[in-house]
């Protein structure tokens, strides 16, 4: 290939890639061209296909169909080797490190320049303190994996794929799990990347992200690249509309909530996990009937464990009221079948792993939790027939496709999925609803449904605890946002007078010198 | 108990060991590599059955240790597609194969040699002999030291010295070679392996491999160092033994060694004594042929150290975002 | 009918007492031109199966090789009066069974004083296979002979264990009898079924002589055992079979008398054995043949008068 | 969407396994110089051609139904009980001692005595090992297994230290009292003009499995105890979020299973020795494996399997006798089945999904 031509190829050239998994079409036919030294931002919903088509690209999937060029040479990509050696690393969404290895050692695995380890790992050595000081990426190299912080944990991901000498450098998500100023010394890192003339594509579902980073945007929806638009000739809104197909409302329509009884009462809660490490740092907080408690914070905060331990999954030191009531926070009746009885629901955050038994046909999913039921009884055995009936009312009315009982769970889309797992829980009408992640990996429509029904709930009268880490979902739906930071809540906001910018600040653990602005901006509001 | 006695259970733990050595270390790489292997038996048994079958057809013994390890890695090789290539259960494929073992040894050795499922029993060249190290015979006479070098250290057979050395070895491969990384990596977290562009299956295949061949030099020991033949289910649980080692050993080499050999010790002893009379305590025979399991099933509960497994162990390796 | 022949978990060959019945049924079959039906058995629990299938079969005479058959045998016998039973080293008190027992502590004796006197340490052993009143019956005859030809001898004696799994032992054979060879003996008697093919092995790989049991085992290591204890039950398994259905039944002693034991000399031995041991041994078996010599029998009152 | 109709999963893939396990015993008894289907001809004369045979077909049929289910019932908890042999064994000293030391004087009240020990001793011998896995995360599989060889040992001292009766040189126990004798297939079915062997070991007990058959049935499929031991078998989290209680079922999951282990000991001890002998098991705690994998862990799928591999132990038996193909065969098809059933699944299924959904999208 000649010099001059090499200099206008694109780095990256994708034509036609398609792939499927069994039934599921991840990818169709996509095309895409990232020109070199420059950052390529991807959107799109969950399950769009944006990690298929890196995975691919990084040969650790095989496309059905389509071709790569690299750098204007047609490449093939049979397996991950013969991407290192085309000078491309990927950061994978969940990291592939090997956790009780150090730094070095993780570095340097696959990429040994003999049979003996020494003489790799002394240069090793040497090339990650050159590049710790090029780019910004310290990291202790005799450090145990496990012991790092996710960010450094990240940073030697990026580490793995500088040493390897990659030129194309992907990012799958890599801001979910960090906070907001470690999010900023990863753009910075990504700077200097592209200022060395490095490519780098970047996939990530928030707007904000791609608008402040990116030289190029990519939409995908359902397995398609429906646009690839100049940044800087776009906006978020026109980019949201892009990645859904249709105009999206941010706002959903409620009525102002009209507060009652305190219903739930938390104080000075404590969780330690089992290897050790506190989870939740005494938190505070009290829901009243009629009112939306919202949570925001970066996912790993505490989030989770404080719905485990309200939904009965999970033992905790503090105190919780339900009613009045206190409730055992460890030992027999802190289960989660015992918090039921008392008129708590929870809808998990993550419904394959927890909220549905995907092998159970919907008839069984339908009591899950619930099976202990007196009406799902009959003497010794279990009412099946009336498990079924029920189960047919409910899909009836929380409009379940298809609404055949006998199908297995797993047989439903993930919208239909949550649906299910939403209606048997509203439907037995509780005083407090704890609700994680309610649309995670749900198509819009559902999101909807699902929205209208928790903020019917609501009026009903009940409490509800939502958890999230959409903030255009908390935004929408609560009357009250709490902002949880390393174990702690790190204050309350009326959502009519904050703004993404404080919530940012926040879930990064910064309060103190916000508070006066944001108490001026609520003077202002 | 005197000086002597002790030197000989010693020198009779030393010849017990051996087998547990090997198939404990075999183990280790099968399973620092994920693959869980509950079939260490049934690959000793078919190598200590085609070892002296072979040894005892062509009189030559080492022609005996090349089929014994050949018939092991066949064995291996079958649970290498079912928990690689297949990515089935590798307990259940481990069970397997222990049937398999010890099924097909006993079919196979009646109709080939009409004597009831063993084969029959070798002499000269289709044995291992003792060696006698250098000077064992002048130190004969020197006190202490002389039993101790001429009797404990000197006079096992080659293999016995080959098991001992395969520790260090072993060790050596595992921490200071890009192998040894890669193959350690790929039992904690496959995908790290596959990510960095390095084969998973090839790594495994070859760990699962160099299993069957030590388990198969452990088989061909038994059947035609220890012993002078192949007798029906003649491991008689040495491969669990081992697996327990493992366990005990904590995955580590220099660890397994130690294990082996209190292990073989306590088997020397239940042979040597039928009631073990410890000043009053008499300790029936059942009780010494049993600790090694009470002691693993002990150590499993945490109450005394904690035996994690490599993190990865187990599972097939199925990609995943 | 044709006769049927069960031998115990040690197994056909195991080159002593199992293999000595087989090698009768052998004898019986080429001599008749005659069939017969055999099993090997796998476990404990066939047993009774086994003599169950053969009885249903027709199968007539049945043989046992072992004591192990008596309780089974005695479920089995009176269900099937026309078939006729014969048990070997067990008393079983049945119209329809013959019970075969030898007086191994006379052959016992035999090598017991040959042990002795071949061996130059003082010392000589016993390897016992599974801890039963049988075995034992066979290490006090071996002790009573190694007294008789060395008052001063030591004899050092291990039995392999409690089970039916102590007959198919040879590594725990082995390690016995290297231990004994630490201890000073030279000479070592097994009566371990297959088990004792390791005695024999560690003995002829120590450099110092094994004795057999049950089987001629000279040829097993020609020149490395002194001699083998015959216990002719492939005697018995061949009148067995020759009676047929005539099996006489009740009980049939078989001793040095009636030349239902013995010590073997072939040309496996003849080197090791000097005219003078051969003498007082023959002159001892004379003896106990004519009754002038009693070797006392532990099974009669479970105990030994000598250690 | 489901990949294969469900009668391909249920009953297709286990056959094509048993087709494939089959060939390749074929094929071995080829290689020693037999005649496989001269083998096959006379196994099944054996085993089904007589009352007699039916008689043994059908008590190696109880035993195989109860380490059977109770290796399924575990499985449905996601645990993978290999123990079974042990927990039989110990069955089998709960009954001796019921037989032995309590008054029993007829049979009516023995069975369930008996029963109950049996259980009761099979299912603390699965205790220990359920309590490390629940409680200290001990893997199942390798507690069990030592579990095995301790149960060996101590039913090895106390056969011969304790229960052996004095003079008996056999380590095993008396015989068991006339009283505590269980009726045959021959006497139960006499009074109803139908002639069954009276040699053959099938007893009462063999409808004792198939209650307990239909008694697993009900029980993970009908009760709300099996609806949490199936629904933790498939996901610990989602057990947690649901107030099922993971100790628990782990803990009552492996006692049943190891009660039903142990109830094996019925038949063979109560029913057949009328004595406990040494390794009065025979195994059967192992086949208990293969028969689950074959019958997809479903109570009635281990009763055919139980059947048909109950055929194969009674054939195999009558091969030994007849032919010179060792007994060990059967245990060659055994480590076959559980190969392709367990440990092959994939490799028997890909091929299989890939046709039908190659129909589905012609169709
Ligand atoms: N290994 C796999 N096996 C089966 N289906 C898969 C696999 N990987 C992805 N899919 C499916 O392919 C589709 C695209 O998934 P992919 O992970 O590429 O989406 P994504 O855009 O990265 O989503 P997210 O934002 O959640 O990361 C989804 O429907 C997913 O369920
Ligand atoms: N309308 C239906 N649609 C689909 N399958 C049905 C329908 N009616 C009955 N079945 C089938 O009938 C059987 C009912 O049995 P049951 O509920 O006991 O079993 P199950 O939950 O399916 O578990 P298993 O199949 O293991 O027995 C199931 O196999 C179920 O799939
Ligand atoms: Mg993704
Ligand atoms: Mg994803």
């Amino acid at each position: 290939m000649a010099a001059p031509d090499a200099a206008k190829a694109p780095a990256i050239e994708l034509r036609g890639i398609s792939k499927s998994f069994g039934p599921v079409q991840a990818n169709k036919d996509i095309s895409i061209r990232v020109m070199p030294g420059t950052i390529h931002g991807i959107i799109g919903e969950n399950g769009a296909g944006k990690s298929t088509l890196m995975s691919i690209l990084y040969g650790f999937y095989k496309a059905d169909s389509g071709e790569v060029f690299i750098n204007g040479t047609k490449t093939n990509i049979t397996d991950s080797q013969a991407a290192i050696a085309a000078g491309i690393g990927m950061v994978f969404q969940h990291f592939k490190l090997v956790p009780n290895f150090t730094v070095l050692e993780n570095v340097i695995l696959g990429a040994e320049d003999g049979a003996l380890l020494r003489p790799s790992l002394a240069k090793a050595r040497k090339e990650l303190t050159a590049l710790a000081k090029e780019y910004e990426l310290n990291v202790d190299p005799d450090s145990v994996v496990e012991d790092l912080s996710v960010g450094h944990q990240q940073r030697v991901e990026i580490l793995k794929a500088l040493y390897r000498r990659a030129e194309i450098l992907i990012l799958d998500e890599p801001t979910g799990v960090l906070t907001p100023a470690e999010a900023d010394h990863l753009f910075r890192i990504l700077e200097n990347l592209r200022r060395e003339g490095k490519t780098i594509i970047l996939i990530t579902h928030k707007l904000r992200e791609i608008m402040e980073i990116t030289d190029t945007v990519s939409v995908m929806r359902r397995g398609e690249m429906t646009a690839t638009v100049k940044t800087a000739e776009t906006s978020p809104e026109h980019l949201a509309e892009l990645m859904v197909g249709r105009k999206v409302l941010l706002r959903v329509d409620k009525v102002p909530a009209a507060p009652g009884a305190q219903i739930l009462e938390v104080e000075n809660l404590q969780v330690v996990d089992s290897s050790g490490v506190q989870r939740l740092k005494g938190i505070d907080l009290d829901i009243r009937a009629g009112e939306i408690l919202g949570i925001a914070g970066v996912a790993g905060n505490g989030q989770s464990e404080l719905l485990e331990v309200l939904g009965g999954m999970r033992e905790a030191k503090g105190s919780i009221r339900l009613n009045g009531q206190p409730l055992p926070l460890s030992g027999a009746g802190a289960d989660a079948s015992a918090r039921r009885q008392l008129g708590i629901a929870h809808v998990p955050e993550d419904r394959h792993r927890e909220g549905l038994i995907l092998d159970f046909h919907a008839w069984e999913n339908v009591a899950f939790g619930y099976h202990r039921d007196e009406k799902y009884q009959r003497g010794l055995f279990m009412d099946n027939d009336a498990l079924r009936q029920d189960t047919q009312a409910k899909m009836a009315k929380f409009d379940v496709r298809p609404p055949d009982c006998w199908l297995s769970a797993k047989s439903f889309s993930g919208g239909n999925q949550q649906k299910i797992v939403v209606a048997r829980e509203i439907e037995r009408n509780p005083d407090l609803l704890l609700i994680g992640q309610p649309t995670r990996g749900v198509d819009i429509g559902a999101i909807e449904f699902i929205h209208e029904q928790i903020i019917a709930l609501r009026d009903q009268g009940k409490a509800i605890l939502l958890v999230s880490v959409e903030l255009d979902e908390i935004f929408a739906l609560s009357d009250r946002i709490a902002v949880m930071f390393d174990g702690q809540i790190m204050g309350f906001r009326d959502p009519a007078t904050t703004d993404e910018k404080e919530l940012g600040l926040m879930m990064a653990g910064i309060t103190d010198t916000r508070d006066p602005v944001s108490q001026e901006a609520s003077q202002h509001g | 108990m005197d000086f002597l006695t002790l030197i000989q259970i010693l020198d009779s733990t030393i010849r017990l060991a051996t087998p547990l050595l090997l198939a404990c270390l075999a183990g280790l790489y099968s399973e620092r590599a994920g693959v869980f292997d509950i079939g260490l038996e049934g690959k000793m048994l078919a190598a200590a059955f085609l070892s002296a079958a072979v040894a005892y057809v062509t009189g030559s013994v080492w022609l005996g240790l090349l089929a014994g390890i050949g018939a092991s890695m066949l064995l291996a090789l079958v649970h290498g597609l079912a928990s690689i290539t297949f990515r089935g259960n590798q307990l259940i494929s481990g069970v397997a194969i222990n049937f398999l073992a010890a099924g097909l040894t006993v079919l196979v050795a009646q109709s080939w040699f009409q004597q009831g499922g063993r084969t029959p029993s070798l002499m000269g060249g289709a044995r291992f002999e003792p060696i006698t190290l250098p000077f064992a015979d002048a130190l004969s006479g020197v006190p202490f030291l002389g039993p101790i070098y001429g009797d404990l250290v000197s006079g096992h057979s080659v293999l016995v010295y080959m098991a001992f050395a395969l520790v260090p070895i072993t060790w050596w491969i595992l921490f200071r070679t890009r192998f040894g990384l890669r193959l350690r990596a790929v039992g904690e977290n496959p995908a790290a392996v596959d990510t960095a562009g390095v084969s998973v299956t090839r790594l495994r295949y070859a760990a699962v491999l160099i299993c069957g061949v030590l388990c198969g030099v452990a088989g061909a020991y038994l059947a035609t160092g220890l012993q002078a033949g192949f007798v029906k289910d003649m491991t008689a649980g040495r491969g669990f033994i081992a697996l327990a080692a493992l366990i005990f050993a904590k995955w580590r080499p220099w660890n397994a060694l130690w294990a082996c050999l209190l292990f073989g010790l306590l088997q020397a002893v239940a042979l040597r004594y039928q009631n073990l009379d410890l000043g009053g305590i008499v300790i029936p025979v059942q009780v010494m042929d049993v600790l090694p399991y009470i002691l693993t099933v002990i150590f499993l509960a945490g109450f005394v150290g904690k035996a994690i497994p490599p993190r990865a162990g187990g599972e097939p390796y199925v990609k995943e975002r | 009918a044709e006769p049927a022949l069960i031998y115990d978990l040690g197994g056909k060959f195991d080159k002593s007492f199992n293999e000595a019945a087989h090698t009768g049924a052998q004898k019986w079959a080429e001599e008749t031109g005659e069939t017969y039906r055999e099993i090997e058995l796998q476990s404990e629990a066939q047993r009774e199966q086994a003599l169950r299938r053969f009885a249903e079969a027709g199968a007539n005479p049945i043989v046992m090789a072992g004591f192990a058959f008596g309780s089974a045998l005695d479920e089995v016998a009176d269900d099937y009066p026309d078939t006729k039973f014969a048990i070997i080293d067990m008393v079983t008190d049945k119209p329809n069974v013959r019970s075969v027992v030898f007086n191994e502590h006379e052959g016992s004796y035999l090598v017991g004083m040959l042990a002795a006197m071949k061996s130059e340490s003082g010392t000589v052993g016993f390897v016992g296979g599974m801890d039963i009143p049988l075995i034992r019956k066979f290490a006090c005859g071996y002790v009573q002979g190694a007294k008789a030809a060395n008052p001063d001898a030591t004899v050092i004696q291990n039995m392999t264990g409690t089970t039916p799994a102590a007959w198919g032992d040879p590594v725990k054979g082995a390690e016995l009898t290297k231990a004994q060879i630490s201890q000073g003996a030279d000479v070592v008697y097994h009566a371990a079924g297959g088990t004792g093919v390791g005695v024999l092995q560690a003995a002829a790989d120590e450099g110092i002589l094994g004795i057999g049991v049950d089987s001629n085992q000279n040829y097993m290591h020609p020149g490395k055992v002194l001699t083998s204890m015959l216990k002719r039950v492939d005697n018995a398994v061949y009148e067995a079979f020759s009676a047929g259905t005539d099996l006489e039944t009740g009980i049939q002693v078989m001793g040095i008398a009636n030349g239902g034991i013995g010590y073997a000399i072939d040309e496996n031995n003849e080197a090791l054995i000097t005219a003078e041991m051969k003498a007082a041994v023959d002159e001892a078996a004379a003896k106990i043949a004519s009754g002038e010599l009693v070797v006392h029998d532990y099974m009669a009152d479970s105990t030994c008068p000598v250690e | 969407m489901d990949k294969m109709p469900r009668w391909a999963d249920v009953f297709l893939i286990p056959l094509i396994s048993l087709l494939l396990a089959a060939g390749l015993s074929a094929l071995v008894i080829l290689a020693i110089g037999e005649n496989p289907w001269a083998a096959v001809k006379m196994m099944v004369s054996g085993a089904l051609g007589s009352t007699y045979g039916w008689g043994y077909t059908l008590y190696y049929t109880t035993n195989f139904i109860f380490t059977g289910l109770a290796v399924a019932v575990a499985y449905h908890a996601r645990l993978f009980n290999i123990g079974g042999e042990g927990q039989a064994m110990l069955g089998g000293l709960g009954v001796a001692l019921a037989c032995l030391y309590l008054p029993l004087p007829h049979w009516l009240l023995a069975l369930p005595v008996a029963a109950i020990g049996a259980a009761l001793f099979g299912a603390a011998w699965a205790l220990i090992p359920a309590y490390l896995q629940a409680k200290r995360g001990s893997h199942i599989v390798i507690t069990t297994i030592m579990f095995n060889f301790i149960a060996a040992g101590l039913l090895n001292y106390l056969l011969v230290n304790l229960l052996r009766p004095v003079g008996s040189m056999d380590p095993a126990t008396d015989k068991f009292p006339e009283g505590t004798h269980l009726p045959t297939l021959h006497d139960l079915l006499a009074p109803i003009g139908i002639e069954f062997s009276k040699a053959a070991p099938a007893n009462v007990t063999f409808v004792v499995a198939l209650l307990a058959c239909l008694a697993v049935w009900l029980l993970l499929w009908r009760t709300r105890l099996g609806y949490e031991i199936r629904a933790f078998g498939h996901s610990e989290p989602a057990a947690v979020y649901a107030g099922i209680n993971p100790v628990k079922i782990t803990m009552i999951a492996m006692l049943i299973s190891g009660g039903l282990a142990g109830l094996m000991a019925v038949n063979n001890v109560m029913g057949e020795a009328e004595r406990l002998v040494l390794n009065a098991v025979e195994g059967a705690g192992f086949i208990g494996i293969a028969v689950a994998l074959m019958g997809r862990n479903h109570p009635f799928g281990v009763l055919i399997a139980a059947l048909l591999f109950g055929f194969l132990y009674q054939g195999g038996a009558e091969l030994a006798l007849w032919t010179s193909i060792p007994r060990e065969l059967i245990v060659v098809i055994q480590a076959l089945v559980i190969l392709f059933t367990g440990a092959l699944d994939h490799m028997v299924r890909m091929p299989l999904e890939r046709i039908f959904l190659s129909l589905r999208k012609g169709a």
